[in-house]
């Protein structure tokens, strides 16, 4: 079980740290069509991010900031939007995760695919970042009885 | 020989590694160093694939402006192909630790054969 | 990109998973609602896939290219008589399964019910997913969902349970990392990964030792998944200590969808003159198989735990199977296929009857049987098919898949496997009859349990019913076994086989 | 040293190198990985899907189910930690 540190150095530093490194997540979420980066890995900086939060602070203030209920929402959320975006390819008369057939209003069907992979990318990205707090806090709080749900 | 070392070392590095982990997982009695035999193997597979995806010559697979041949670029098949790999194997570790935890809760050891021992 | 295709090809797969993705958040507020999504999403993958088999059966091999892409550069589902087959095998049987699990759930795992069906689904997913696809990755992929919702599901239950998953999962990984070295091996050979292109590129590339390693690491790997003879170390203990709802899904399919993986790469990946006859890998799967036949058989005489019964002999029944597929002529590989089915059907029944044991006496020994026949007669009456249908008497579907065996055999021309059938079913007998002169023949303890014996105590309906149809199958399909073979197995056999 | 998983480690490792024997070397941009399908995703990236990093546009596009699957994996492992280490409500 992860308690909480009197380091005032470790604090203040994580404070600073942890937007930048949200922003950088999302950063590289979105820059995924033009250099190295995606929806996983923008997920698990995300997720490392809240993980770190846990280490400098403490469980008991991570929980007061997550709870296992919104982390499920997260979680089902961005696997439904990658399915779902696939399954509106579908009834749109396309084959599943056509994006070619998705109903955006844009000219030609590359951009439209470029903004197919955009959306599943989010999805990914909700997803692993969830997930990777999820099984975090499933294992660091296993002595605990798990009483944060 | 020499000439086939030379051209396909990196293989057989790949190889070393994976039958290290390999051994780590059937040979080990305590459960955490399979564990640990397990993401080695599993790496080392990744290496493998990414070093098929290898040109010479072959710059990063982001598309540049006026370079539009396919041999100046390395493939980017293995790459896909291994971030699926690396989450299968952060998954399959998270629920080994998960496991892990569990049987600790029970029998206070990770050691195989005080588990075993105190089965009977 | 071309024209929109049957949408029910990748609707079996959609439907239980987004269910998987909103048991969770509808778990939130109604505790029951994972057993009737998974039910009803279950339901609907089997709908699809009797459209698919009747289709294929029909109009011929159905294509499905997701997300619009031609293969090789897309991934393609490929629907062919053989897996359209197994796929109405698996979704029957997870279905019935599914329908009985509810009594042994709410038991065994009252306050785990919700993401209990959330992971159960998955693993139909993953199983599902396996039948269907035509690409080597992505089957490892589905192999992986499959495989991981399957150690969750087994280390959840009894005391045990985490260590005997822990080896699964050891043993799990092993197979599944062969399974994606011998994808590598064949990459680095061709540069794809679509199985009908496989195909068309591995014949010019046999003499290579490349693919000869490929081949070896495919059949090893599959071989630990499906639990062959001398690496079937994790399966009696995942069986044994698994809840009993998850026992009774796993048992049955698990193991027969990796025999699947190891039809398809024997058959439509390498072609059976080079897998199978030009490298001697026929021979050795025989003798293995009829390893583990005969083994399987008499470790399961030496048990007393119903359940380690059934285990090992899932260890010797996979050896009919990969018998059927070693022997390498038409005969042994209807044999195979009828025995995935029939071998469904009898351990899905048999592990049905051990889960409403566990939940009316608690324990799974078999000493401790006598007089069940008057507390469950019904129940005790599905055993006893059911063992019959193992032994492999006539009217039964046991007998039909045995027969081909055995037919297959004499065809190839190995009379010593005719003996180590005809042997194991002399042993099956002796085990199974073990357990049903224990139950119906033996005098119950007297002046034991207050409950009274004699008094009626049978299942609930929700158990019952599906248990009933599995027996009521056991028989029906051995009367329709014959159509059965010519007119789905027979085309599922590759061509000039 | 135990000797039986040493022994199988060794063979294991034996006929893996075995294989390496005949594979095309290291960095070849004639080996058939290089020719066979992966020329299109280079060549055509921007033409089909207007992202210039292959590497998305494969793993999000053309092989997109994939990637769906592996979502789920880790989905997967995620409500199996739960499963295994937490009640379903306290």
């Amino acid at each position: 079980m992860i308690t909480q540190y009197e380091n005032v150095i470790i604090k203040t530093i994580c404070r600073l740290l942890i937007p930048f490194i949200q922003l950088y997540a999302i950063y590289v979420l979105m820059h995924g069509h033009y250099s190295p980066g995606g929806g996983f890995q923008g997920g698990v900086m995300m997720g490392a991010s809240f993980i770190l939060l846990v280490m400098a602070y403490g469980l008991d203030e991570a929980r007061r900031r997550i709870s296992v209920k919104a982390l499920t929402i997260y979680a089902c959320l961005g696997l439904f939007i990658y399915s779902g975006i696939g399954a509106i390819a579908l009834l749109m008369g396309g084959n599943y995760l056509d994006y070619g057939k998705l109903p955006l209003p844009l000219s030609s069907i590359p951009k439209i695919r470029a903004m197919g992979i955009l959306g599943i990318e989010i999805g990914v990205f909700l997803g692993v970042m969830a997930i990777m707090i999820f099984i975090f806090l499933a294992i660091a709080s296993y002595d605990t009885g798990g009483k944060d749900d | 020989m020499i000439d086939s070392l030379m051209s396909k070392y990196n293989y057989w590095i790949y190889i070393v590694l994976m039958m290290i982990g390999f051994y780590a997982m059937i040979g080990k009695k305590n459960l955490v160093k399979k564990l640990i035999g397990m993401n080695i193997f599993q790496t080392a597979i990744i290496l493998y694939y990414i070093s098929i995806g290898v040109k010479k010559g072959g710059t990063v697979p982001v598309l540049m402006e006026g370079l539009p041949h396919a041999a100046a670029y390395v493939n980017p098949l293995p790459h896909v192909l291994m971030l699926t790999a690396i989450v299968v194997s952060v998954s399959t570790t998270g629920v080994a630790l998960a496991v892990l935890l569990l049987i600790y809760r029970r029998y206070k050891t990770l050691e195989e054969d005080e588990i075993l021992k105190s089965m009977r | 990109m071309n024209a929109p295709q049957i949408p029910a090809a990748i609707l079996i797969i959609l439907i239980p998973l987004m269910s998987s993705y909103a048991i969770p958040l509808l778990g939130w507020r109604w505790r029951g609602a994972g057993y009737y999504l998974a039910l009803s999403a279950i339901g609907a993958s089997l709908v699809c896939s009797l459209i698919l088999l009747y289709t294929v059966l029909t109009v011929g091999t159905i294509h499905y290219h997701l997300g619009g892409w031609l293969p090789p550069w897309g991934i393609e589902y490929v629907i062919d008589p053989l897996n359209g087959f197994v796929g109405v095998v698996v979704c029957c049987l997870s279905f019935l399964v599914t329908v009985s699990s509810r009594a042994s759930v709410e038991k065994e795992l009252p306050d785990k019910k919700v993401r209990f069906y959330t992971i159960y689904l998955l693993l139909f997913t993953g199983l599902m997913g396996i039948t269907v696809t035509g690409d080597v990755f992505n089957l490892y992929v589905f192999l992986e969902i499959a495989s991981l919702a399957a150690y969750a599901l087994i280390a959840i239950g009894e005391d045990g349970a985490p260590l005997a998953a822990f080896n699964y999962i050891i043993m799990g990984t092993i197979g599944a990392c062969f399974y994606l070295l011998g994808v590598g091996y064949l990459y680095i050979m061709t540069g794809s990964l679509n199985i009908a292109d496989l195909a068309k590129l591995l014949p010019a590339l046999y003499p290579s030792k490349v693919v000869l390693v490929a081949l070896a690491f495919f059949l090893i790997g599959t071989a630990i998944k499906m639990g062959l003879f001398p690496l079937h170390v994790w399966l009696p203990d995942a069986y044994t200590f698994a809840p009993s709802a998850v026992s009774s899904f796993i048992a049955p399919l698990m193991t027969k969808v990796m025999a699947y993986i190891l039809i398809r790469v024997m058959i439509t990946v390498f072609e059976p003159s080079y897998s199978l006859k030009a490298v001697p890998v026929g021979t050795i799967l025989t003798w293995l198989a009829a390893a583990a036949i005969l083994v399987g058989s008499i470790l399961a005489i030496a048990q007393s735990d119903f359940k380690r019964m059934l285990a090992y002999s899932s260890v010797s029944q996979i050896g009919y199977i990969v018998l059927g597929v070693g022997l390498a002529n038409a005969t042994g590989l209807v044999g195979s296929l009828l025995h995935i089915l029939n071998h469904g059907f009898m351990k899905a029944c048999l592990f049905s009857v051990a889960a409403a044991l566990m939940l009316k006496t608690g324990g799974r020994n078999i000493y401790q049987l006598p007089g069940m026949h008057r507390r469950m007669p019904f129940t005790m009456a599905a055993l006893a098919i059911a063992a019959l249908s193992m032994v492999g008497v006539p009217p039964t579907c046991g007998f039909f898949s045995k027969w081909y065996l055995i037919l297959g055999a004499i065809e190839a021309g190995q009379w010593i496997f005719v003996g180590v059938i005809l042997l194991s079913s002399l042993l099956t007998a002796v085990y199974f009859m073990r357990v049903i002169e224990i139950i119906f023949f033996r005098p119950a303890p007297s002046g034991g349990h207050a409950t009274g014996e004699g008094v009626r105590d049978e299942i609930p309906l929700s158990m019952s019913v599906p248990l009933w149809i599995l027996a009521a199958g056991i028989l029906l399909l051995g009367l329709f076994s014959e159509k059965i073979v010519s007119g789905i197995l027979r085309l599922a056999l590759p061509a000039g086989y | 040293m135990k000797i039986f998983p040493f022994l199988i480690v060794l063979l294991t490792g034996g006929l893996l190198i075995y294989g390496t024997k005949e594979m095309p070397p290291w960095g070849d941009p004639n080996a058939p990985a290089s020719l066979h399908v992966s020329p299109r995703y280079i060549e055509k990236t921007v033409e089909e899907t207007a992202t210039p990093d292959m590497v998305t546009s494969v793993l999000a596009d053309y092989r997109g189910y994939d990637t769906l699957g592996e979502t789920t994996v880790i989905f997967t492992a995620g409500l199996s930690c739960l499963l295994l280490l937490r009640k379903d409500r306290e």
